[in-house]
């Protein structure tokens, strides 16, 4: 079926059983197995494996003895041997004098969670079962390795790019963004102005946009609006005016009023001409 | 040349599939092992093409190589796929056209002044393409910028009648501490998104 | 519905072809107007399964949702256009993303005691770069440890479509009784790094 990951090298076999007895073990060969261990429990199972012991009733003098002696070949080799290895071996020996010590009939303290040594049964067994599932995880089909996905193929259109929603709350929120920040850190005073001469000024500028040229104050002025349409507009103009966005033209006193949009001044554009 | 349970045919299709590119007729070969040549491939690659006559999906070679692509018959399906994930503005963008709509008429100085960061030409020209910003005249000066306003289809998209209609300035002022926390909620929920 | 010249299963394979990611039935169903329900699209999903199972690409269902995907057994051929190889990962790597898998939510320190070793960050980077396991929140506790999850990407990547389909893990009886024999498959399985 599927091949499993590439092996870093074929070590495992009869002549490594007496590890570290055997001497006619080639030292690179023996450096490379004792490197495939995972950690302890990976090393504890394969030497109760190894030695056809059961799990439930684990010989802890032997197993100990024969775990000690592979960390002591792992110290021989300079393996990077980490502290894990020290403390199974120091639960190892504990475990060990604790069982050779005559039991003492204290009921109270020897039912099964105080067990030291069903506790490391339980977890051998848990890490051995994390181990197998591992390798099935490894040798599951998955994407890129061993299949493909299909597609996205091309799509014979130009799509039509989707736009961004729109949206109040989006807008306020960012307003409010703006306002806290002005207010946090600048202190300065965004004047909580009548919308409406803003919006004015908006429809006077575009009123002259459109018209491209100057047109007459009264004509900006939307007689359905009433005297405060009047009034509003005339603020807004003079904002503008203000604002140098526009030019405000009378010729003779009580004359008609002109509003002439700024870009279309006569008096700037030679100005642009000079070099 | 053994394809196992599957045909020359079936594995050609397989590859144009699963390419994230167009394959060629040279590309195309070098799936089997030995080559069947160019003849075979060529006439696998009609019979599939024939196959895939009915569907929606068709077989073209283009200049670049042999490829699976949708009909443009379906058109109005696959845009509603991709509208389905609708694609949201940068907090730039929402903050320079809150800018605009509570302050317009506006240049791009005033956007700047307001926000306390630059504005770039991008987030302009996206709410100008989006058509909710225009420019509506020049502020005479340096450089005579242009002022910006917002536009009538802004107040439609957002189903206003009126740049009045959008709250007050007042009444947001006196909504900031609640509303920071309104805030927060929305960004966790954009991440979402 | 109207579907012009295509029919709803022509245009349920284009579009999950045209995807770039899996589609769910909810997707897939607001692609037609009006709504032509789930038990009508579910039916035309189980057609399409069935017109495709001679072919070579399979259409699948996944943690996020319907998508066609290559067979394994043509992945020999496929590999020939393929300028490198899938990466492989160490054993490390493998059994803290089955300790993640199989006993999630979990904390470092608790894929630590069942793996008997301390777990380097340089696995758990690897797993989270792959995009196969994310923190989901902190354990309550002495430096507030993460606790890691796998993703859906990960179901996604080996075809799953819960975490409930994951091989199931071995039974502890199972593996007491049949000592020697389990001993002699685990050497030959067990070169793999």
């Amino acid at each position: 079926m599927l091949a499993t990951e590439a092996p870093i090298a074929r070590v495992y076999g009869e002549p490594l059983t007496a590890v570290p007895e055997d001497l006619f073990i080639p030292p690179e060969a023996l450096r490379v197995f004792l490197e495939t261990f995972e950690g302890p429990f990976d090393l504890l199972w394969y030497l109760i494996q190894k030695n056809r012991l059961d799990v439930r009733d684990i010989p802890v003098a032997r197993l100990t003895e024969q775990y000690l002696a592979y960390v002591e070949a792992m110290r021989r080799f300079d393996l990077d041997l980490a502290a894990d290895y020290l403390l199974m071996a120091a639960t190892l020996l504990e475990i060990k004098s604790r069982s050779l010590l005559p039991r003492v009939p204290l009921v109270l303290q020897e039912d099964e969670g105080d067990d030291p040594r069903a506790e490391l049964m339980r977890r051998l067994l848990e890490y051995e079962r994390i181990k197998r599932a591992a390798r099935l995880l490894g040798e599951h089909p998955r994407a890129g390795r061993d299949f493909l996905w299909a597609g996205p193929i091309e799509w014979g259109h130009t799509p039509q790019r989707p736009q961004p929603e729109a949206s109040l709350d989006r807008l306020i929120e960012a307003w409010t963004g703006i306002l806290q920040r002005l207010r946090l850190e600048r202190r300065h005073e965004v004047a909580a102005e009548a919308i409406s001469v803003r919006e004015a000024m908006s429809r006077v500028l575009r009123r002259l946009h459109h018209a491209a040229g100057a047109l007459a104050f009264a004509t900006l002025i939307e007689p359905e609006q009433g005297r405060l349409g009047v009034a509003v507009t005339f603020v807004a103009v003079l904002e503008l005016c203000k604002e140098r966005a526009l030019h405000l033209e009378q010729h003779e006193p009580f004359a008609p009023l002109w509003v002439r949009p700024a870009e279309a001044a006569p008096e700037t554009e030679p100005l642009a001409l000079e070099p | 040349m053994t394809t196992g349970p599957f045909s020359t045919k079936r594995i050609v299709e397989a590859a144009l599939l699963a390419a994230d590119e167009p394959l060629t007729l040279d590309v195309l070969r070098r799936l089997f092992e030995p080559d069947p040549g160019a003849d075979i491939l060529a006439s696998v690659l009609a019979e599939l093409q024939q196959e895939w006559s009915g569907k929606a999906v068709e077989l073209v070679c283009t200049a670049s190589g042999w490829r699976f692509r949708t009909r443009s018959a379906i058109q109005p399906w696959l845009d509603r796929l991709r509208a389905q994930r609708a694609p949201t503005y940068s907090r730039a963008v929402w903050e320079t056209l809150a800018v605009i709509a509570y302050r317009q008429p506006v240049t791009r100085g005033d956007i700047e002044a307001i926000r306390g960061v630059t504005v770039s030409t991008q987030v302009l020209r996206t709410l100008e393409g989006r058509g909710w910003i225009e420019v509506v005249g020049h502020r005479d000066g340096p450089g005579r910028p242009a002022l910006y306003a917002t536009t009538q289809r802004f107040l439609d998209d957002l189903g206003l009648r009126h740049v009045t209609e959008l709250p007050p300035l007042a009444e947001l002022e006196a909504m900031l501490e609640p509303l920071q926390e309104v805030h927060d909620k929305d960004e966790d929920e954009d991440q979402g998104n």
